[in-house]
């Protein structure tokens, strides 16, 4: 996995937080508690970046210190940027430590996209699912025509009374929830719904 | 171009008292004539009391009038006042300011309401709006447009602002009141203010696309509705909302075009507002690879970053959306696919949130010495799926 | 910490977009100012600002009618501005002492930073680390900013520009100086929107063996300010101003890349 | 619909365009019997006049109170009032009560820690313990 091989690029020894630190342990005969705001304030003092420390230089200079946060969306990827745009050129060097090749995927590789069913195997799937829609439902229907189940809805439309008896299905189910696992499920949806916002 | 002879217009917007002369002068004397009727009122001196007098009479015979006389206008601290906390330009008389303060709810008479100021002034206001949205960000999706222009200058913004410049309401409109007070009729309590919308129900069925809004709809992507009844009073929003209008076609017709930009690009533009909260994605990931497809770019896969905690209560996801060796998008994450999503919109929001450096408005060209122009960045538009 | 460039650049601005945009009552309010602020300004100012109370109309001229006669009254008004120079003291530190101009000369910029400084200028928005009496403020543009301080000699309305700044910066991009960034390459304006206090504060003083408590009451005063810009000049506007290009002194590398 | 347009008012930011002074309205009360009120009429009848022609934004009143100590009201766009009592006072002192309030927001006074807030989101973003400063080995 990823995080595997993410480390620190510091060495240990300038995380201060990491260690255990001395003056606690020193204390700890004559004091009877340990502060814990001490402790804490000792935890966080950590070092402020070394870019932003004084430099030997002298003069105005600028430097380039990206920042250990998310992306801003105001800042165009650089594929995104038009041909005209003076950034485009500027943004070359700018790399990001890892190479995109060698990174996983999120979802397993897609199966290679075969398009070998032809005008009469889609009517065939019609007409079959038409006809016994308790039998052929969209998975038996695409393991027999080696295709994804995306397609066959793609193709083809549940009849009105399959429509019904799923919907009554539904409802059955639904019905034997409690409280809690309807709350839940709708909390899920306004979750999902709060992506497309970006909350 | 020529140029338009606006000063000569104005004079006919001040019908009785047309002087285009010295402006600065009556505005001099208005302000002292303030400070007489206010501070002298300690002296309690016979001239005074005389001046006084006259005053009450004046407002009983002003009872006839729907709205306050042009005359008053002088006479009013609230109306001087406001003048200058918003510095208004010093072409713009008082009488002008009062005329922007009544609603058509509260004087029929189109000679001394609002409402020609108004149209005036939205045209304006959208004009230079929309101008400054399509430069800036020339790949916005129209529906982000429409609600960007809303925030900016729609209703609830103006009125926002009209309570912001200390504009107060009058209770009940008529000639005897202060004409530094905003006149309309309010809607009498119980009314249902959406009786309209129930109307066109039916209408808005059939008009789903964005594209025919473009064509029917208004500028903030609303249904324009028919003239409203404004014998039954408007909403006090919306009477603030009128009356700002009002004055931005005000200081348009009295004082030119380079004096109403600057009081928009001062009143309106410095407002802040974040154009990437105004999105509301649906699909994400399935319009981003549309896009790739349109603009030729590889289909964008998304990858995993970085990744902590799969197997606990608590995981979190780093996901980014590569097409090719690029990166397009990142997002975080308590699931994989919540990771993607999130990944999916930030790449949109990149392409669309696109600006341009060295932004420039089309109205820009008409300042004195302007550069020439270079043209604007015109996008194909957004992604239809 | 506050220049007499701000002033320059008023006069500049007001030279360059002709409506003179100040009707006369208030050059009458500006002329009731001055001498108001004459009278007081016997003793050298600390932090030198450019109290003008119609600055709010010439820094970004407002929505006024051009009347050209008020044009020489403005230049005046400038010219007595100029007179109080900020000038070194001993009895206080160099980091709180305002900045002399330092205009003799035009700006000089290496040549790193002429090829870096449109990567920093290109990437909004910009932040600014300003420093106004050795205390840092991290300001963005239309930051609400409450002084700890209540600051003398300013009013309602006017607009300073903070010259002093030990980091100019975008995202990726930081612009440092030594310890400050010279005030040419920059620009920081400010709005002094009011005066604010806090709530009264009690503190009961004891002293043992004594009944009597005695209360000492404070009320202070602190200066209101918004953010008007932030702003880093690009290489092209350094140029127009006459900037001189010259080479990089220091041998180490002006970039530090990391990963 | 790919995206769908979310509506919201844009913030205001007095002061970043255009500044609008927060002070309304002043109220000068007055009682020309009392005689806590004799630095009030002489400001009223000597530094007043030039007090409104310095700030032509303020709308400015004088009334009357009879048989009360004298008072400078604040009235501000927020549509609070702040009142200043000033019995006793000479004129330079009730002109200094009135730029207080002619200063002031209006807002009730509070006490904070932090000088400056921002409506904008940060310029280098929040810390995130996954980004930046990492490494492959």
């Amino acid at each position: 996995m990823a995080t595997s091989l993410i480390v620190p690029k510091r060495p240990f020894l300038t995380l201060p937080f990491l260690l255990p630190s001395w003056s606690d342990s020193l204390s700890l005969g004559t004091r009877r508690y340990q502060s814990s705001y001490r402790r804490t304030k000792q935890r966080l003092r950590v070092k402020p970046d070394a870019s932003f420390g004084s430099s030997q230089q002298v003069g105005d200079h600028i430097i380039h210190n990206p920042p250990s946060s998310a992306p801003s969306v105001y800042h165009t990827p650089n594929k995104f940027l038009p041909s005209n745009d003076a950034r485009k050129a500027m943004r070359t060097q700018a790399s990001a430590g890892y190479n995109a090749t060698e990174l996983p995927n999120v979802h397993k590789v897609e199966a290679e996209r075969k398009y070998h069913l032809n005008p009469s195997d889609i009517e065939e799937i019609r007409k079959l699912r038409l006809a016994d829609p308790m039998m052929w439902s969209r998975h038996k229907l695409a393991k027999r025509f080696e295709c994804s189940p995306l397609f066959i809805a793609m193709v083809c439309e549940a009849s009105a009374e399959k429509k019904q008896i799923q919907k009554q299905v539904l409802e059955a189910v639904q019905s034997r929830w409690g409280p809690k696992r309807r709350m839940a499920r709708e909390d899920r949806q306004l979750r999902r719904a709060a992506w497309g916002r970006d909350e | 171009m020529k140029r338009l002879q606006l000063q000569r217009w104005s004079s006919t917007v001040l019908s009785p008292r047309a002087r285009t002369s010295n402006r600065l002068h009556q505005h001099l004397c208005s302000s002292s004539l303030r400070h007489q009727s206010t501070v002298a009122a300690v002296q309690e001196s016979t001239p005074e009391l005389k001046y006084r007098l006259n005053n009450a009479h004046k407002r009983s015979a002003n009872l006839q009038y729907p709205s306050p006389p042009v005359n008053a206008a002088l006479d009013s601290a609230k109306l001087a006042s406001l003048h200058a906390r918003l510095y208004l330009p010093s072409r713009l008389p008082l009488q002008t300011l009062a005329r922007t303060l009544v609603d058509a709810s509260a004087d029929s008479n189109v000679d001394f309401n609002n409402e020609s100021l108004a149209t005036l002034g939205h045209d304006l206001l959208t004009y230079y709006t929309s101008e400054h949205l399509l430069c800036t960000y020339p790949r916005l999706p129209l529906s982000v447009v429409f609600a960007a222009m809303y925030a900016y200058v729609g209703p609830k913004t103006l009125a926002a602002m009209s309570k912001e410049w200390g504009v107060d309401l009058a209770t009940l409109p008529g000639g005897e009141v202060d004409p530094g007070y905003l006149q309309f009729k309010r809607v009498p309590p119980g009314t249902v203010l959406d009786a309209e919308t129930e109307q066109n129900g039916k209408r808005k069925n059939w008009r789903k696309t964005v594209t025919s809004k473009v064509v029917y709809d208004d500028e903030f992507g609303d249904p324009i509705k028919g003239s409203s009844n404004s014998s039954v009073g408007v909403p006090a929003e919306l009477a603030r909302a009128t009356s700002v209008r009002a004055l931005m076609g005000a200081i348009y017709l009295h004082a030119g075009r380079p004096a109403a930009k600057l009081f928009f690009e001062q009143h309106f533009l410095s407002r802040s507002l974040n154009i990437s909260q105004l999105f509301n994605f649906s699909q994400p990931a399935r319009d981003l690879t549309r896009l790739c497809a349109r603009e030729n770019f590889e289909k964008p896969v998304a990858k995993i970053i970085s990744e902590t905690g799969r197997l606990s209560r608590h995981p979190v996801f780093v996901v980014g959306i590569f097409s090719g060796q690029d990166k397009l998008g990142e997002g975080a994450g308590a699931s994989l696919l919540e990771a993607r999503e999130r990944a999916a919109l930030a790449a949109l929001k990149g392409w669309y949130l696109y600006s341009p450096l060295n932004v420039r408005v089309p109205s820009s060209m008409e300042e004195e010495g302007a550069s020439p122009w270079n043209p604007a960045h015109v996008d194909l538009g957004e992604v239809i799926s | 910490m506050f220049s007499r460039s701000v002033l320059r650049s008023f006069t500049s601005d007001l030279r360059l977009t002709a409506p003179s945009s100040i009707a006369s009552p208030f050059t009458q309010r500006a002329c009731l100012h001055q001498t108001a602020l004459l009278r007081t300004s016997q003793q050298q100012p600390q932090s030198s600002t450019s109290t003008s109370p119609d600055s709010p109309l010439s820094a970004t001229p407002r929505a006024q009618s051009s009347i050209p006669e008020t044009q020489t009254g403005l230049k005046g008004f400038s010219s007595t501005q100029t007179q109080d120079t900020p000038q070194i003291r001993n009895d206080i530190p160099i980091e709180k002492q305002p900045l002399p101009p330092t205009f003799t000369s035009p700006i000089e910029v290496s040549k790193t930073l002429m090829e870096q400084l449109p990567h920093l200028a290109g990437q909004k928005p910009h932040y600014v680390v300003a420093e106004l009496h050795a205390r840092p403020f991290l300001l963005t543009e239309g930051d609400h900013v409450r002084l700890p301080f209540l600051m003398p000699k300013v009013k309602t309305g006017d607009i300073l520009r903070f010259n002093r700044a030990s980091a100019v910066g975008s995202r990726d991009f930081t612009l440092k100086g030594s310890p400050h960034v010279d005030e040419r390459l920059f620009e920081c304006r400010v709005r002094v929107i009011g005066v604010e206090s806090e709530p009264l504060r009690i503190k009961e003083k004891t002293k043992r063996r004594q009944r009597h408590t005695k209360t000492a009451k404070s009320k202070h005063r602190y200066t209101i300010m918004r953010v008007m810009d932030v702003k880093v000049k690009s290489p092209e506007e350094l140029l127009k101003e006459g900037a001189v290009v010259v080479e990089d002194k220091g041998d180490s590398p002006q970039v530090e890349t990391r990963s | 619909m790919p995206v769908q347009g979310l509506r919201t008012v844009a913030a205001a930011r007095n002061g970043v365009g255009a500044f609008i002074l927060q002070c309304k309205r002043l109220d000068f009360n007055y009682c020309t019997h009392g005689g806590s009120s004799r630095g009030m009429l002489a400001f009223l009848t000597q530094t007043l006049p030039d007090f409104a022609r310095e700030n032509p934004q303020i709308e400015i009143r004088v009334a009357p109170r009879h048989n009360k100590h004298p008072v400078i009201k604040g009235q501000y766009i927020n549509g609070k009032e702040k009142a200043i009592c000033v019995r006793n006072m000479e004129p330079g002192e009730i002109l200094k009560k009135a730029m207080i309030l002619k200063d002031a927001s209006g807002d009730k006074l509070k006490r904070t820690k932090k000088p400056v807030t921002s409506l904008n989101e940060s310029v280098r973003g929040i810390w995130s313990p996954y980004h930046g400063d990492m490494r492959g080995v």
